[in-house]
């Protein structure tokens, strides 16, 4: 359990005079009525008769830790990450958190569902959000969630908000219908990019494990989501995106930092055998496209035995600028801003990873 | 009609021949030490069934555990390979009305057609396969080898 | 559900399924308990029934003896054969499906096979681990009241894959017969290349994915080794049998040499062990058009089932109208009699 | 041998009329003639990296003849990669009027958008230079890269000017359900210039319904339950109600499970239609006035009668076409397929009318 928490924050606090932390994961959950109440009838009475097609994360694998939250995360009625309340006390307040990046993970399946009716969830979703959170929470910045497998949609949805500046970026799922380098998603990038937004990349979605077979365990798939972002990274270098939209940028989250610069190597490895770019068409090693487009969450954060080696990882990807804290509140492995770093990273590099980055990529006052 | 083949001696163990015999075309095959011949034509479909490769039976009784038997005495259709045994021209591919149809086959050295005729019953292969006759007979043709050594089909 | 129902009939799939997780709690290991609280697991949500669906039913699927009793009321089977979906909503850790699968055998046995005796249960078994499975079967194979072992028909390997064999040998050994019933785990697609976006597909897909399995039991040669082994699909329909039978058979005569343990025309094989229940039935509108289809079939490969609480739509009244007493008299008792044996009788 | 009609006055020619048209031909694109059509970009790319779809055959090697027809083999080269043994072996022996080729190069979805592109366009510009202008009997389908779909409009509009290409390609087995939203603009753009779309058996396996299947004999035997997967979900997601002037064209998936699926989707609609709106009728509708069928592999019922009966039952007096998939081991050859009691009437539907109507064929033509 974290530190007992004090009645003491009566008023709302006023804005921090200067930024010295923004969380980058932090899931919202809307509640089964009120996501209801925002459908449109037809689609309401549809939603209520024959329920979602895509399957939920909990359904194919139940989380072993208290159904996945912290224990202490679970407001009076409702799902953890329900109430804004709690919200401030456990997170905002509690830390001192300037800035916290919502990313609801309902999203997720929503994509795949039927595509009107993805469409509405996605809008019912997103104006929640901007109504019930953003409205009356200062420090707070939403993602805009599409319809992720209905390009054209999705790129309606992301016009109708990106507007309003304090949805900071585009949100999709870590796996979809098909790598997200595919030429499918490629208007959705470019949509995010001209509204100036990043697009995060958040673990789950539609992982139909077509690789290696379906694992057995919760734990196995929850190592597993580093490798999944990978090749997702992979996907989108090598389809070439970055020459043909030279502005996106891509959030890498929660799905940990450390085998990145691995990632990188084995990239640059493969590029200079293959020829360069006479045959795979890139013209810069993968790695520099990788240092140039892609930022990384900290949480859920690697420990090594010895935090040293987190250090090392972290000079061999040399992307201190582009590596953003995030406690991935009210999950069961939330990650508390004192605790993250190691002690070896210098105080000025530490604060860009815990507010500085952020600030700089979602545009905020520093 | 007598149709003379080739001579034995280039008519070789695993060879075979088409030959035209009015508007009917005949494939004679020799395995081992005997003679077969069988209308170049599939029952089924009228593929040109003597152009199809030889095989043995594969007889397996479980998954997995297979062997081949007997000599290769079954001619595949080239179009669907669907598979005939070239001494009754049977099929076994089904149950069928028909049991084996009799057919004089023998090869005589010197001299007419000997005089016993053999049923040919269900070969042995088939039998080790627990394999059914089938509704599609390939016709067949007496074959033999005359006094002077030439292979000669009657059709 | 047609409104008159046939009575006294050997009915072959009547639903039932505990009510919470609080019917199996006192039935799993400490372990199991503390790790349903924990992870707040519960027993799953029905993706393959939802509520609000026509075809789901009016009624809830019975959770105990008494509303099981009220639900037979109308047919007052001779048999009733209990389906039990429960397992196909749990996961994938193996240890925990088969602790689960342990829990609904047992409930099914105290809570309704031992309180009324017109009623035949089928043993729940999880795929993820056949050895757990086979170790399930034993002990109950011997209780005359279980008639089947019941698998979920879609599966991530196909059913006449090897590694499902043990199982079938066990099955056989104590003369229970397998059940594929429609649906399975949540996130196991319907199609060959994923997921679909409509309920109607997802409905309609239980039948494809019988075809696969279909398939794949006969060229593995499962019918080969056990002469006495049988397989019913349930709440696949039976419509779509006589077209993948002819194409079957006719690649098999072209091909059989890849699977030269398949001696016969895989159509033989399917008459002898396979059966598949009448609901739902997905027949023609056209009166004459039933009669020819439920002849192509054979009425001797189908066994009645209300399927409660399930609503198909009316043509499986249709089946039962347009078909000769003696057909009929075969479907709603005798098939399943000689079909199961003594453990319906 | 170059087979172009003469230029007689019509009059003078002796013609016939059009009695036999085989809906489903595989010529064979040889790798060079493929690599000499390529930029020199995906020339180098494809001879270091080749294709990274496998083969058909690297899944489910052919027991039989390597899925061929034994006496296909030309000399040097593979069956459906020569003209005159096609000529000799198909056209002039069954006395064939009009022959619909259809190229099977490796499934789209596998490599990169552009070399797909690249390889689509040259499969249609070889169909033309080495088939269609050199034997007027010929017809062919356009290849697309159905999973670019922008790219794959491109191609039908840079083609579709050329009469003698009668149909869009597409296989049974694409990166998503054929009635996914994605493939719609290829559809509408087929549907715009009054090409059908044929959805031939194979295509992009992820198999991943039942997983994999152990043998060919299972795969092959299961492609009319992936054909009945296609079709529903092209209904199903409202694709022939969205695309009212889509027509399909199923071939190599039989057609005899039309039937059961007919039922089956007609009841769950009836009780489930309020999900799908799109669908105003019955689906059984929208497949009998936009689906056609070829035979092959025609079923073979052991009771002839039953063919008939399922005609009947499916609707497909005037949706049914002959295909004998030469060179293909499990070809049909014209005289033999149709069973004993085929009224006379509907013989000469399948074996022509029903394509001349729908391919817009000559009913006679020069007995060149």
């Amino acid at each position: 359990m974290s530190s007992s928490m004090s009645e003491a924050h009566a008023a709302p606090p006023k804005a921090p005079a200067r930024v010295t932390l923004v969380d980058a994961d932090v899931h919202p959950a809307m509640p089964h009525d009120a996501l209801l109440a925002r459908l449109g009838g037809r689609w309401r009475e549809h939603f209520v008769e024959l329920g979602p097609r895509a399957a939920g994360a909990y359904a194919m694998f139940p989380r072993m830790r208290n159904g996945g939250f912290r224990a202490d995360a679970r407001p009076e009625q409702g799902a953890p990450g329900s109430d804004l309340g709690l919200v401030r006390r456990q997170l905002l307040d509690e830390y001192g958190v300037s800035y916290a990046v919502l990313t609801p993970m309902q999203a997720q399946s929503f994509g795949g569902e039927a595509p009107a009716l993805a469409a509405e969830l996605c809008r019912a979703l997103n104006d929640w959000i901007r109504d019930e959170w953003l409205a009356s929470e200062p420090r707070l910045l939403g993602s805009i969630c599409p319809p992720h497998e209905r390009p054209d949609l999705a790129v309606a949805e992301i016009e109708r908000l990106a507007g309003d500046r304090r949805f900071a970026q585009v949100l999709l799922p870590a796996t979809a219908e098909q790598g997200l380098g595919n030429r499918k998603y490629w208007p959705i990038l470019r949509a995010a990019t001209e509204a100036g937004l990043p697009v995060a990349l958040h673990t789950g979605g539609n992982e139909m494990h077509r690789g290696a077979g379906w694992p057995s365990y919760y734990l196995e798939m929850h190592v597993w989501n580093g490798n999944t972002m990978a090749m997702q990274l992979m996907s989108l270098i090598c389809s070439g995106v970055f020459e043909e939209i030279p502005g996106l940028r891509i959030v890498s989250v929660e799905c940990g930092i450390a085998w990145a610069a691995a990632l990188g190597w084995t990239m640059d490895g493969a590029w200079s055998t293959f020829g360069e770019q006479a045959t795979t068409g890139l013209r810069r090693p993968p790695s520099e496209v990788l240092r140039e487009h892609f930022w990384f969450t900290t949480q859920p954060i690697e420990e090594p035995d010895d935090p040293e080696h987190l250090a090392l990882a972290f000079r061999a990807l040399g992307m201190e600028d582009r590596i953003l804290y995030s406690s991935d509140y009210p999950h069961w492995d939330f990650d508390a801003p004192g605790q993250t770093l190691p002690r070896s990273i210098p105080r000025e590099a530490k604060e860009m990873i815990l507010a500085g980055n952020a600030c700089r990529l979602y545009g905020l006052p520093r | 009609m007598r149709v003379v083949v080739a001579r034995v001696e280039d008519f070789p163990p695993g060879a075979r021949r088409i030959v035209k015999a009015g508007a009917r075309s005949i494939g004679v095959f020799r395995v081992e030490d005997r003679f077969f011949a069988l209308r170049n034509r599939c029952p089924h479909q009228g593929g040109p069934l003597c152009e199809g490769r030889l095989s043995a039976w594969a007889v397996a009784d479980a998954p997995g555990q297979v062997q081949m038997t007997g000599p290769p005495r079954l001619v595949a259709c080239p179009w669907h390979g669907w598979e005939y045994d070239l001494e009754t021209g049977q099929s076994f591919l089904g149950p069928g009305e028909t049991r084996v149809k009799a057919y004089d086959v023998s090869v005589a050295r010197g001299g007419t057609l000997d005089g016993d005729v053999r049923r040919a019953e269900v070969p042995e292969g088939a039998r080790a396969a627990g394999r059914e006759p089938g509704p599609y007979v390939a016709e067949t043709f007496p074959v033999y080898v005359d006094e002077e050594d030439y292979v000669v089909v009657d059709v | 559900m047609p409104a008159e129902l046939p009575r006294e009939v050997v009915d072959c799939d009547v639903h039932c399924a505990p009510g919470s997780m609080d019917a199996l709690l006192p039935r799993l290991g400490d372990y199991w308990r503390d790790y349903v609280e924990d992870s707040t697991a519960r027993l799953p949500p029905s993706g393959a029934y939802p509520p609000g669906a026509r075809t789901s039913g009016a009624e809830p699927v019975p959770q105990d003896q008494a509303e099981l009793a009220a639900a037979l009321e109308r047919t007052a089977p001779r048999r009733a054969l209990l389906s039990c979906l429960t397992l196909d909503g749990v996961h994938r850790n193996p240890h925990y499906a088969a602790a689960m699968a342990r829990g609904l055998n047992d409930w099914m046995r105290e809570e309704l096979l031992d309180r009324d005796e017109r009623l035949r249960g089928s043993i729940a078994v999880s795929t993820l681990d056949i050895v757990t499975a086979v170790e399930e079967v034993e002990p109950l194979g011997d209780d005359p009241r279980f008639a089947q072992v019941l698998l979920p028909v879609r599966s991530d390997v196909p059913y006449g894959n090897r590694l499902y064999h043990p199982l079938y040998e066990a099955a056989a050994r104590h003369g229970l017969r397998i059940a594929l019933h429609a649906w399975g785990r949540p996130g196991a697609a319907p199609t060959t290349t994923g997921l679909t976006t409509t309920y109607l597909e997802d409905y309609a897909s239980n039948s494809h994915i019988a075809q696969f399995q279909l398939l794949s039991l006969v060229t593995e040669g499962v019918f080969g080794k056990d002469p006495d082994l049988g397989v019913v699909f349930a709440e696949c329909g039976f419509a779509w049998l006589p077209a993948l039978l002819w194409r079957f058979d006719k690649d098999w005569k072209g091909v059989w040499r890849e699977v030269p343990w398949v001696k016969e025309r895989p159509s033989e094989y399917v008459r002898r062990h396979v059966r598949l229940t009448t609901e739902p039935a997905h027949l023609p509108r056209v009166r004459e058009q039933v009669a020819q289809v439920v002849e192509a079939v054979g009425p001797e490969m189908l066994l009645y089932a209300s399927d409660h609480p399930h609503d198909h739509g009316d043509s499986g009244g249709a089946l039962l109208r347009e078909l000769g007493t003696a057909d009929v008299e075969a479907i709603l008792r005798g098939n399943a009699m000689a079909f199961y044996g003594q453990s319906v009788s | 041998m170059t087979r172009l009609a003469t230029q007689t006055a019509p009059d003078e020619a002796a013609s016939k009329a059009v009695t036999l048209v085989d809906c489903d031909i595989h010529p064979v694109m040889l790798p060079a003639e493929t690599s000499r059509r390529l930029s020199a970009r995906w020339r180098r790319h494809l001879e270091r990296y080749g294709r990274r779809s496998p083969h058909i055959t690297d899944t489910y090697p052919r027991p039989r003849n390597q899925g061929m027809r034994a006496d296909a083999w030309p000399e040097g080269g593979v069956p459906g990669s020569d003209l005159a043994l096609l000529q000799h072996q198909l056209l002039d022996e069954h006395d064939i009027d009009f022959g619909i080729l259809l190229a099977l190069h490796g499934s789209d979805g596998y490599d990169p958008p552009e070399l797909m592109a690249e390889l689509n366009r040259a499969v249609n510009d070889w169909l033309v230079e080495a088939w269609l202008d050199r034997d007027d009997r010929l017809r062919a389908s356009l290849c697309v890269p159905h999973d670019q779909p922008a790219l794959a409009v491109a191609e039908i509009e840079r083609r579709a000017s050329d009469g003698r290409f009668v149909q869009v390609l597409f296989p049974a087995s694409a990166q998503e359900p054929l009635g996914a939203r994605k493939y719609w603009p290829i559809y509408e753009a087929a549907a715009a210039h009054g090409l059908p779309v044929a959805i031939h058996t194979g295509g992009y396996y992820a198999h991943r319904g039942t997983g994999w299947p152990s043998f060919y004999l299972e795969e092959h035997a299961g492609y009319g339950t992936i054909m009945q997967l296609a079709l529903t979900s092209l209904v199903c997601e409202g694709a022939l109600a969205a695309i009212p002037d889509l027509k399909l064209v199923l071939t190599e998936g039989g057609a005899a499970w039309a039937a059961a699926l007919r039922w089956r989707l007609d009841e769950a609609w009836s009780l489930l239609h309020d999900e799908t709106p799109l669908l105003e009728r019955p689906p059984s509708e929208y497949i009998s006035e936009q689906v056609w069928f070829d035979t092959q592999p025609i079923e073979e019922p052991d009771d002839p009668a039953h063919f008939m009966d399922i005609i009947q039952q499916a609707d497909l007096t005037d949706r049914l076409m002959f295909a004998t998939d030469y060179p293909h081991w499990d070809f049909d050859s014209p005289t033999q397929t149709l069973p004993r009691g085929v009224p006379k009437e509907l013989r000469e539907k399948i074996f022509a009318g029903t394509a001349c109507d729908l391919y817009g064929l000559p009913r006679t033509r020069d007995a060149g």
